[in-house]
């Protein structure tokens, strides 16, 4: 009565990788039909260094962790190609909506690398102005900055600041797992209703703590983007360059009003999820070791050589350079003091609150009668 | 001079003078622009304001209130329309991990300034979800503050101090007054936001209504009166931060409380209300802060929601149990 | 630096409607490459009655409540063939999840059409039981049942219930507006990573309460599933003939073990989305007359005609057993005893609840105290 | 015969003993399998079990909850596990709509035998959304009942006794107890679930707590015996529904209460149990009954939590001044 043969889904798997990519393992450029770069070696070596000092700084955390200074660090290590590349395409006036492991981004942004160690160390939940920065607080929860900077993209399009170069776009980012959340595919849906100037750009970096994208999707996840009445690209995020390269034309189609896109940064978690976890339990060796040779650091090291833009002399001087950073960073950290007990009462509500501050007074109250007497 | 108004009328002309008085007021909601509502609050407004300003959302509550935040961080002053109280819960990871608690976590460098306006209650009778009272999700979740309007005047004013506030706010509305007509001055506020307020002088017991509940417990001081019986009225109108001052005044005055509300008894603001009073008037209460409530079950079926619903008697009851002690 | 082109998605638009049809409006039958049926003229008759009958019995309810008799009523007048087509492909072993708008399935299913007037009377919440009628129990929180019917069909596959004829396959009954639900969007995710033998039926009846579908999305909704990792289909579900074919073929594909389809079901709701709804006041009397000439009913009365396999003798006979049984509904309506107060206790724990006992006996004791005295 | 194990560990035996009980046991959660979960709960489970019934999920809590109510309606048993108290809000729909309400909606006809596991309260130092105690917004909603464990043999007894319930049940787990060691005789429950315990007998004054709190109570308690002060300790256990008898004969004869838990003070649980101790205990009361909890702020930064959570001497500071009165 009806025709028996399967409509199972295309065969493509989530696994499948066929990706934008500019720059190969071996620092070979390649070309796209849709994407280039024409940066010129100083551009080149500038990339390098941020990518070397990004990684230098997130290793710094992690020792700073290891040493309990931190409580607990979420490592970028391995995502330096997506953040750096993704991080530099912005233009000044773009707004980015982080997770809790942009630390790359941040960096470009131009912010203080101290901001997200007082927040891993626990002495406060993020520092920085996150407007004046035009770069959001951290967030922790899932997918929930993705309907935050939605609802932002909204209001850059009623302020009527797209349309042109000057035109404001706005990035989210997110990492596979978040792919599974209401939250993530409602601001997908929100986003492409109001077309609002958003970039959605996914950091796969195949993990979700323990669990594999096969426990997400098992179609690659830039494909999710088609059914919701956008564009999605996959791109090689070990590759600076194409990363680069594909984020600045989405941001530039956002805010010459085309509406959002989706970003697939193909990548991989070379560390733990964070300090707390091991990663031995669920991945082996191997893995690990085939994503060692897709290094975004090395590849465009080997780019500078083979273009004979940059010597050893020249790589020296950056690690030695980020070395300094580092050591500097980690002085900071350490000079950090513990936030003034009271301060657990303070900006409760912007206008106040009279219970909120009868609890302070009480609170210090309560402190004073130790004053002196020990039980 | 003042007018007669609905309160649903008086919502209505409180959004629109608002939206007059700041370019950055946005309203958002499912079917809130043509529509103008299911209950009719914004009608007219997206004709006058725009679409721009009027959004009809898709149909995702954490959505609308997520995307809201992004306006407020953008600079926006959104006000977010929840159809019905059983349909806010979609939202609530985005109300209570993000909405209050944003300002906080960034050190006061953001304020989201968000009213989320909730028909809520029940006595409509309506199919499920439809009737509920989910005020203490809320004034639980510290960051949030959660006010109700009980009558025309209040509403007008109310929905315009929570707006102009840069407190996100829970906005109760008690659905099923929206009728009900009262004397509106459209001239100034009387009375803070967050403020109770004794609506009815008394000497022998005190009441603590919110809300849909308010009319209720007038209802049933007037009754008392009758049997010789002078009850007190408070309209507690901001359920978080709670006004306690006037509600001590007044039980130390007559030493007998009893609250009423429609949610369930069991950690309903007549628990924490009943906390608060026996700490702090210990030795003026006659009698424990006895809870007229709806009961610890799920909303029931509609033609069972009239038992459901404390009424002039159930309060009346209450009333005398206090007697009782 | 990048390539200028606008990146914007295919041009294709929600509205746009080619879909699977079998049966035009005029009653004349079409083909489809990849879709048929073969009804015997008894089964035609048998469809034509179905739609017959759940228009007759809907249009009593909207009678019973604008005379004060139920509370409120969601139609389905104009979603007969959706509703039938799709019914009428369910295997006895299948296991459907409707919204409150299903009652044409629900009468397929062959439950007691008495049933949802209950709820919308007030006197119960739903009286069937889901499990034996294999038909879930009305939802009212838009798109939960779709996690539910999801979780179920999980439960099928831990089974073993799949691979063959018999085995069970899950429908999930959805409107357009529910699309938008991040609930819908991760069912969706879950069916597909766990490849649950479920079928997505998303009736499109163009509304959302007043949203037209262009406030849910900017493309067609069956193109969702494919970014999800399964395959979408839009039918006329105005045509009963392709909605069976359709349903069927999607249903026996999920049995055999190949997982999920969406279906997009695109009809219209030619009345109000509930009583208390006033359409006037946002789509206009010219949308739904043209949708009038869609109408799902009349096409298979001309189709019997034009087949001479139904003659006026029979379409009469036809209306007078619809008008019966409608009456014999109203009749028992009136007669539905309100609730006994104390059943607002009965039934929150399957354990019970000393505390809940003890307000029943309160609110026994209470009202007790009322014999006789009056306040 | 007796074994000591960890409170973590007992879960894990806990669980794994009802898996072998019962084989529609179904365990659902992020990282519960290979890892074993980020707290190890559920370690070695997958790999005795197999992926089938202890399932890995996608990141999405309403959609574990959510299909977990569909295997339940399939006949299965499942018990999700919610990674952290701060994670649990995504699904606070499907709990408070579906979970609490289908048994009620379907006049019984339907059971959800659910257990959704919360490790819960905080003192580990973590990040925001790591140290919540999300108790009071599941005991306020009828049809769930919320219970929580506080020591390794209760954990091993009550999820089981959980697990086999009918009923669906959101089940508390002190998480920074987890490392902390009891006995456990695994031969017979000795007491029921929804039951309350006197841990400790006392003369001069009721300390109330439940989950992690009940060991900051205690050592309170031996502090107060070095200043000659007899305090009653009583582990609540189940939280909705409360059992108030044991609580009410220690009041009586003590005359003091205090409540302890991490939750903001404002509708916490301390709340209704002071309502009710009132209520019931009005002329027993040599003083109000007062409430030691966290304050009413979102929980703050890591290394400003030990000055937020109730302590020793917190505790003894509440006693004291119940002694003021
Ligand atoms: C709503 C919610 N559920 C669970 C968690 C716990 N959690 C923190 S990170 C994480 C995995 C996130 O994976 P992914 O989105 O791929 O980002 P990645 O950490 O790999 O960058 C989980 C489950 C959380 N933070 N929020
Ligand atoms: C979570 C939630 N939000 C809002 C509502 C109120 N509501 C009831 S029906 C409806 C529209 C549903 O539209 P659609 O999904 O297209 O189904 P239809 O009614 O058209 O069949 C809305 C918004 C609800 N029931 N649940
Ligand atoms: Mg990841
Ligand atoms: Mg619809």
């Amino acid at each position: 009565m009806t025709r028996a043969s399967s409509k199972r889904a295309a065969p493509a798997t989530a696994a499948d990788t066929d990706f934008v990519q500019l720059l190969t393992p071996d620092g070979e450029r390649v070309t796209h039909p849709d994407y280039s770069v024409d940066f010129n070696p100083d551009e080149l070596r500038g990339l390098y260094r941020d990518l070397v000092t990004v990684r230098k700084l997130d290793a710094e955390a992690t020792a700073l962790q290891r040493q309990g200074e931190l409580g607990i660090w979420a490592s970028l290590l391995g995502q330096e190609a997506a953040q750096v590349g993704s991080g530099r395409a912005l233009r000044e006036q773009d707004m980015a909506f982080p997770t809790y492991r942009e630390h790359g981004v941040l960096y470009c942004r131009g912010i203080d690398p101290i901001m997200p160690l007082g927040l891993f160390r626990g002495v406060d939940q993020g520092g920085w102005d996150p407007i004046a920065n035009k770069f959001g607080i951290y967030t922790i929860v899932i997918g929930a900055q993705t309907l935050h900077a939605t609802g932002y993209a909204m209001g850059v399009a009623k302020d009527g600041k797209v349309g042109g170069d000057d035109g404001e776009a706005v990035i989210a980012y997110f990492g596979d797992g978040a792919t599974s959340q209401g939250d993530v595919n409602e601001s997908f849906i929100f986003a492409s209703v109001y077309n609002a100037p958003i970039v959605f750009f996914c950091q796969n970096n195949q993990y979700a703590i323990s669990e594999p994208l096969q426990r997400q999707t098992r179609v690659p996840l830039y494909q999710r983007a088609s059914g919701f009445g956008f564009h999605g690209v996959r791109v090689d995020g070990n590759d600076v360059l194409a990363t680069y390269a594909v984020t600045r034309a989405a941001l530039d189609n956002a805010r010459h009003g085309n509406g959002p896109m989706l970003i697939e940064a193909y990548t991989y978690r070379m560390g733990a999820h964070t300090t707390s976890d091991d990663p031995t339990r669920y991945r082996v060796a191997s893995e690990v070791e085939e994503w060692q040779a897709k290094d975004p650091v090395a590849r465009v090291r080997k780019l500078l050589e083979r273009e004979g833009i940059g010597d050893d002399a020249f790589f020296a001087e950056v690690d030695q350079e980020a070395k300094v950073e580092a050591v500097k960073l980690r002085e900071r950290v350490l000079a950090m003091p513990d936030p003034d007990p009271t301060q657990i009462f303070d900006h409760v509500y912007p206008n106040g609150s009279a219970e909120v501050d009868e609890e302070r007074e009480q609170f210090k109250a309560y402190h004073a009668s130790f004053e002196g007497a020990h039980r | 001079m003042t007018e007669t108004l609905t309160l649903g009328k008086a919502l209505n002309l409180g959004l629109r003078r608002a939206m007059e008085d700041d370019p950055k007021v946005v309203l958002m909601g499912e079917d809130i622009g043509k529509l103008g509502g299911v209950f009719r609050i914004t009608d007219g407004l997206q004709k006058d304001f725009g679409e721009d300003r009027v959004i009809d959302t898709p149909l995702a509550e954490s959505g609308i209130v997520g995307t809201a935040v992004g306006l407020a961080l953008r600079g926006y002053r959104p006000v977010v329309e929840i159809q019905f109280d059983g349909f806010v819960y979609p939202a609530y990871d985005q109300i209570v991990c993000q909405v209050a608690k944003m300002h906080y976590r960034s050190k006061g460098k953001v304020r989201l300034p968000m009213v989320i306006r909730i028909p809520f209650g029940g006595g409509i009778g309506a199919v499920e979800h439809h009737s509920e009272s989910p005020e203490a999700y809320f004034a639980h979740t510290a960051g949030l503050k959660v006010v109700a309007c009980s009558n025309p005047a209040d509403a007008y004013w109310m929905i315009q101090q929570a707006i102009a506030s840069d407190d996100p706010i829970i906005f109760l509305e008690p659905k099923r007054r929206y009728w009900e007509k009262g004397e509106v001055s459209r001239d100034s506020a009387t009375i803070d936001l967050h403020t109770a307020k004794v609506v009815r002088e008394g000497t022998d017991a005190t009441v603590l209504a919110y809300g849909p509940m308010v009319r209720t417990a007038l209802d049933a001081a007037t009754a008392a009166e009758e049997d010789g019986r002078s009850l007190e009225v408070i309209d507690l109108r901001t359920l978080s931060p709670l006004d306690m001052e006037p509600v001590y005044a007044s039980v130390r005055k007559t030493g007998r409380a009893v609250v009423v509300h429609e949610a369930p008894g069991n950690l309903g603001l007549g628990s924490e209300l009943a906390a608060r009073i026996t700490e702090q008037c210990f030795y003026s209460l006659e009698a424990p802060v006895l809870r007229v409530t709806g009961y610890d079950t799920p909303y029931p079926a509609a033609r069972l929601e009239e038992e459901y619903l404390p009424d002039l008697d159930r309060v009346l009851d209450g009333v005398d149990r206090t007697f009782g002690w």
